[in-house]
């Protein structure tokens, strides 16, 4: 179907590609794998023409294939599910899925069928309670992802481009969207799928490629190559014990007691605490509160009722005061990195140290070069590539901005991290350095809340669990007592 | 009139801005005319309101729609513009409201009388001014006021006419430049204009008082003030001290004071049935430090402004 | 469509109706008809206005569009033709002039405020050399009755040019809101690289944009024209902040997305009804200045307060 | 610091140049000098709206706060005040402008816009009725040697008010670039929801930089002032959009978190070598009009497609 060769792309000095080839054959799913900016997001732009690749041919069925435009691509039949969301805010989910290509009736908008379509579709994606009316912009994350594989499903495109299409994910919908790949497929449609999940791929991806340092490395068929000798394609080294053994040390004091908090309608009860040294995980499915209670304990959103005490001390949470919050100890990693979490047009370096410039300031004096000292310390201790301190984080691939997120609550060094989603988008051999940033911040006593929606993770990290449910968080209770099928119940809540 | 038979009057007076001197000026020459109408036993009711942006005619014209919807008896108008205000006094004409205008004419037959200063004449009369001070030889500079304002084209023309008719050793070496509406934009235009020109400059003219105090800052600080014969126009404490510093060179006044106080009487005479003037001329007057401690040249530098707005 | 706006010029109107002191003059059916004539020029700037600001840009060059198309249609008018084609003459050099300004923001890849900013220096100058720097006046026409505040077949109410304005927002708001068209504007505005991302051919379409409202300006123009009677090269300056201030206070935002049509015939209300008021209150220009302001921030501040509850 | 500002900048000086019949009139040192202390006005506006710009805000009070400022100064000089505590009080009025500026976007949730707009009114309004509706004369003092083209001390080259400018443009691209503050304004106007959730207390932030801002804007009224040694409550009509199109010219962006001191000043220098070689050119007004509009697009457009062509 499509065959790239030879693709290279720099961005100024950086060199993104330097020659990758891939070939996607009709019918199937080719995985796109590579550690966090080895070129893949970069590769699939250029592919729907949003890049122009410095050099290199491209070809669909045959014909030569060189899209000017988004456009062009879409009418040559490929479309690219982003990576980092790309939806309108301000239009509704109808709106969004069928953007491009409205259907009209004697030239107005035919609201109707718009409706419809996009209905069937979120339909097909077991997403019915998404009523297309909803505009997007009051949607949670999880449920726009959902929005923007639609729109990819919804263009007949016989090519369709995956980036990460499951980074804000829960499981079930990760099955229903492979339903969706597997049914495409049978109808002639190809797809490039990326993940850093190799479980993910093996689920539903035939062909893979290898991207390492902006070069295809390897590529082949999944069966026949074993996760290890894809691993070690991919960092160049074989990984081995994903998660950290820490040796689980009696918790300490407490440090963070939520009582009763509530703030409807997405959180309407939830208690717990977190001591020195542990690390609580908290399940969840999609849209069950699990950000909403972070932002009202962090002092994004107000709480209606509740209280919430740091080390004993009782914070205000009727009144949205985040700096206040912070500044008693608490680090906060958002889930959407683009519109919460970074500054995205400043650097590397103010991004890690802005939560405490006093480290790096005297008299509000910023030390450029301790910054960046400070900054680079962190850089390398999570992996972060980019060129330096002073690069933009705009221009850093989508799992390099996770990990200088990551980076700027390492460097507030808070007693009490509250965690969502922190290995979104992050590769495999970089989440085992956050796995084990993580456990190193529980054994030096800090008290780690950890929300996520990968259960391994959370079974692998986490010393304590709670499910939320509705908005309802369940007893917390030592992960010994949870398996994976008891936390699906309760998360189902009955 | 509509049938006169009290002496009770409503008259709205609508300057073109309320900021300049000259515009106290006829509104003090106006209630002068109020007073002395009370001693005779006319109640004259004196609106006095200009438009919010000054020189916008579209909010000019709003003034006007507003007096209408009130209901005045009679409009004394200063309009911005010589037709752009035709409409709202032919609406107000329409409504048995009659306008009297002052200061710049409105291009209609509908008005009761026309009372203004000639400025073709102030034109002239600068001109004549520069001719004797440059002995009839040199290079001049007319910098204009702002396109579309009737009343200073009308001293533009006059002063080229002028000095082209009877100067022609006189060379107007720039006279397509714009002050502009404040006097930042004017000194600033007159800086890069005697940048320009240098030391190759003899006269200047300019047309009102933002611009020729603008030019007459200009002057100072480029340190040609004195150099260049200069001709201003209108009244200012500061152009008094340049003259006698013989920094200007001659001021054309008007009698704001009493086109003010004429606008009002005209108006009270028609709304009481009697036949006035189609065209009053409230005079120009060139003012040099010869005749400036005159009497006739004090009273018009110093309109007796706060015995009558206060 | 928020009610925000509509509480606003409610206010207003309370406002100078208790203040008055006659208020039966103040809501008397000729204060309206006066009002209304005063309100069609930015109404209908503000129209196009909407479109350019939804779709993420900003026209700054307004005012001197109106200018320089009252010019063009005057100088028509006064070389003989008749009054609709010098009609039309005005509102197409309108739309060319957006055209122009749509394509140095596409394909020059200025900034729409950069780009607008110069326009409104060309508009301007070529406004004043087509009118060779004095004001144009034109021959009695219909075009003239445009605007007028008491219409001719008394049955109208209001101007004509009221009513021409009202239809073209009803016809506007419909295309904003059910169009293609309109849902890609509110697109671009709204994301402008997702919108690329789907296929909408976003420079074309700032073009339209661009295009159309310029019509709309041209149109304006016209009107405004009407008004003065004249063609006056120098008229309208600065109202491009009134045209904006009309959409925004309507709610629109300068960062694009948001913006209604009905929103921004509101805004250019409550900016109308605010001068108006305020002058008949005989305040003195000064205490008018600040009355206008004061009260325009506290409109929109009651919208402010009454949005940030709603999402607490 | 992006180099565009500086091709615009050299390009126009350059074209002027040519074009001049004078060359070496237009380069001297006087004309630099002149053109340096009418710039002083506009740069010391730009250093304040840099702040508020980069931080995603718009203030378009500041033509009327120049003139407000203005006016205080002059009536406390009139009043009998020394030199200084008159200088200081305009400052410090510009300040509180810009705090109820601040104080009205944070608290009453107003857009920026809308908020200065309100103030442009008010400032306007509470100048006229300060200085009782006419300009203010001022006795000969030191401020009104703040901004002259020939400075006293001759070895001082330009004018007091122009080293003072330049030093507060050095300060401020400090401040702005290398202090916590700096970049926290940078930060609200890159992502306010994120610098929020880094625990930057906004609200109180955004204060500050209307306030600072203000502060500057009234050191500019004071240089206003002193430039037509009177206060004069009309003046710098209009000057907003002069403001700031020196700091988007200069690289700013108007949805925050671009935009550099630098800059803005090159930005406010092409602004007024424009006017000031387009008027020594001798062209009629509106060709200047039409050409400045031109050169303004051309200057900013040669910068977008360099930009655009890197980026590809
Ligand atoms: N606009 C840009 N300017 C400069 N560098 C860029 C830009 N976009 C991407 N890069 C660089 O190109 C490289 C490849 O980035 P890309 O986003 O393609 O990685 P990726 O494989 O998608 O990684 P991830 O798994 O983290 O999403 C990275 O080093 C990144 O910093
Ligand atoms: N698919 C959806 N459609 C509509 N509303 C949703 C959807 N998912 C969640 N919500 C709303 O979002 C709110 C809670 O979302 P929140 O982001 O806090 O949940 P979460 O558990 O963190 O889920 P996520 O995994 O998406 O982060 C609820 O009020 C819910 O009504
Ligand atoms: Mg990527
Ligand atoms: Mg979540």
């Amino acid at each position: 179907m499509l065959t790239l060769s030879g693709i290279k792309k720099r961005f100024g000095p950086t060199v993104a590609l330097d020659g990758v080839a891939l070939e996607l054959r009709p019918g199937r799913v080719h995985a796109l794998i590579g550690e966090n900016g080895a070129g893949k997001t970069t590769l699939m732009n250029i592919a729907v023409g949003a890049l122009v690749p410095d050099a290199g041919t491209m070809s669909l069925q045959g014909d030569r294939y060189a899209p000017a435009s988004p456009l062009d691509a879409r009418r040559a039949g490929v479309a690219l599910i982003h990576q980092e969301l790309s939806l309108c805010s301000h239009l509704t989910v109808a709106e969004n899925i069928l953007m491009g290509q409205e259907p009209t009736r004697r030239g107005l908008l035919d609201w109707d069928q718009c409706r419809r379509r996009a209905a069937d579709v979120l339909e097909q994606f077991h997403h019915a309670e998404l009523r297309p009316d909803r505009r997007v912009g009051d949607l949670p994350i999880a449920a726009r992802q959902v929005v923007e594989i639609c729109r990819a499903i919804v263009s007949n495109a016989s090519v369709v481009l995956m980036d990460e299409p499951t980074s804000s994910l829960p499981r079930a919908d990760v099955d229903r969207l492979f339903a969706m790949v597997r049914r495409l497929r049978s109808h002639g449609v190809s797809s490039v799928y990326i993940s850093h999940f190799l479980e993910e791929l093996r689920e539903v991806a035939e062909d893979f490629t290898v991207l390492r340092d902006g070069r295809s490395v390897l590529s082949g068929e999944l069966a026949s190559t074993t996760d290890a000798e894809l691993i070690a394609a991919m960092v160049g080294r074989s990984v081995e014990d994903v998660f950290p053994r820490r040796d689980r040390a009696a918790p300490g004091d407490v440090l963070l007691e939520v009582e009763h908090v509530a703030a409807p309608p997405a959180v309407s009860d939830a208690s717990f605490a977190v001591r020195r040294g542990e690390v609580l995980g908290i399940a969840g499915l999609v849209g069950a509160g699990r950000t909403e209670m972070l932002r009202v304990l962090v002092g994004l959103d107000r709480a209606a009722a509740g209280r919430v005490r740091v080390r004993g001390a009782e914070i205000r949470t009727g009144a949205a005061r985040p700096w206040e919050v912070l500044a008693r100890g608490i680090g906060f990693l958002s889930e959407d990195r683009t519109h919460e979490g970074l500054t995205l047009r400043l650097s590397v370096a103010d991004n890690i140290t802005c939560t405490r410039y006093g480290s790096c300031a005297r008299y509000g004096w910023i030390a450029r070069s301790e910054q960046a000292r400070q900054a680079e310390q962190q850089m390398r201790a999570l992996g972060v590539r980019a060129r330096g301190p002073a690069q933009p984080v705009r221009t850093l691939s989508g799992g390099n901005q996770q990990k200088v997120a990551l980076a700027r609550l390492r460097h507030q060094s808070a007693d009490i991290w509250l965690l969502d989603e922190p290995t979104k988008g992050i590769d495999i051999g970089s989440k085992v350095q956050i796995y084990e940033a993580i456990g190193e911040a529980a054994s030096e006593g800090k008290g780690i809340v950890m929300v996520s929606s990968y259960l391994p993770e959370l079974f692998g990290m986490c010393d304590r669990l709670a499910v939320m449910s509705r908005g309802r968080l369940s007893p917390v209770r030592p992960i010994a007592e949870w398996t994976p099928e008891r936390v699906l119940e309760a998360a189902i809540g009955s | 009139g509509r049938g006169r038979s009290s002496n009770e009057f409503h008259v709205a007076m609508i300057p073109k801005g309320t900021t300049h001197e000259f515009w106290k000026s006829i509104h003090a020459g106006a209630i002068r005319a109020v007073r002395e109408l009370e001693t005779k036993g006319v109640n004259v009711r004196l609106a006095w309101k200009g438009p919010l942006r000054e020189d916008d005619r579209e909010q000019q014209i709003q003034v006007v729609e507003g007096f209408l919807s009130e209901g005045v008896d009679g409009l004394v108008l200063a309009p911005l513009d010589a037709r752009a205000l035709v409409r709202p006094v032919d609406e107000a004409r329409r409504a048995g409201i009659p306008t009297v205008i002052i200061d710049s004419d409105l291009a209609s037959d509908d008005t009761v009388s026309f009372v203004a200063t000639d400025n073709y004449e102030g034109g002239v009369l600068a001109a004549d001014r520069l001719g004797m001070l440059l002995e009839g030889k040199g290079t001049v500079l007319l910098l204009r006021y702002q396109e579309g304002s009737a009343s200073t084209e009308a001293r533009e023309r006059g002063f080229v006419e002028r000095v082209t008719q009877k100067y022609p050793d006189i060379e107007l070496i720039s006279s397509d430049q714009h002050a502009g509406p404040t006097r930042d934009t004017a000194k600033r235009a007159s800086e890069n204009l005697l940048n320009r020109f240098g030391q190759g400059l003899d006269g200047v003219f300019t047309v009102n008082e933002n611009s020729t105090h603008g030019m007459l800052l200009a002057l100072q600080d480029l340190g040609r003030a004195g150099r260049v014969k200069f001709i201003g126009f209108d009244a200012s404490e500061t152009f008094v001290q340049a003259m006698s510093r013989d920094q200007l060179h001659g001021i054309v006044l008007q009698d704001p004071f009493e086109m003010g106080y004429r606008g009002v009487t005209t108006m009270v005479a028609h709304l009481q049935g009697e036949e006035v003037s189609r065209r009053i001329d409230t005079g120009v007057t060139l003012v040099t430090a010869e005749n400036v401690e005159t009497p006739e040249s004090q009273a018009l530098l110093n309109p007796p402004i706060d015995e009558y707005l206060r | 469509m928020r009610l925000g706006p509509f509480l606003g010029l409610a206010a207003v109107i309370l406002f100078f109706t208790l203040l008055s002191d006659s208020p039966a003059n103040y809501l008397s059916m000729r204060n309206f008809r006066i009002v209304s004539a005063q309100t069609v020029i930015v109404a209908l700037g503000a129209i196009g206005m909407t479109m350019i600001i939804v779709s993420g840009g900003i026209d700054l060059s307004v005012g001197s569009v109106i200018a320089l198309t009252g010019v063009v249609t005057a100088t028509t008018l006064r070389a003989g033709w008749s009054p609709l084609p010098a009609l039309v003459a005005g509102v197409v050099i309108g739309g060319l002039v957006g055209v122009v300004n749509g394509l140095v923001v596409t394909r020059l890849k200025v900034l729409p405020f950069i780009a607008t900013l110069g326009m409104l220096g060309i508009a301007r100058g070529v406004a004043k050399w087509l009118a060779d720097q004095q004001t144009v006046n034109v021959p009695d026409t219909w075009v003239n009755e445009l605007a007028v505040t008491f219409p001719d077949p008394a049955w109208l109410l209001v101007a004509p040019g009221v009513w021409v304005a009202l239809l073209l927002a009803v016809v506007a708001a419909l295309v904003l809101g059910n169009t293609v068209f309109g849902r890609r504007v509110f697109a671009i505005g709204s994301n402008e690289a997702a919108a690329r991302a789907c296929g909408v051919a976003t420079d074309r379409l700032k073009v339209w944009i661009y295009g159309l409202a310029g019509l709309l300006f041209g149109l304006s123009g016209v009107m405004q024209m009407s008004r003065l009677r004249q063609g006056d090269p120098t008229v309208a300056i600065g109202s491009e902040l009134d045209v904006i201030a009309a959409v925004v206070i309507g709610g629109g935002s300068l960062s694009g997305g948001e913006g209604s049509i009905l929103g921004s015939m509101i805004g250019a209300l409550i900016m109308a009804f605010l001068r108006n008021g305020s002058q008949q209150m005989g305040w003195p220009t000064f205490v008018q200045e600040i009355m206008i302001g004061v009260i325009i921030v506290l409109a929109v501040a009651a919208d402010g307060l009454r949005r940030s509850r709603a999402t607490q």
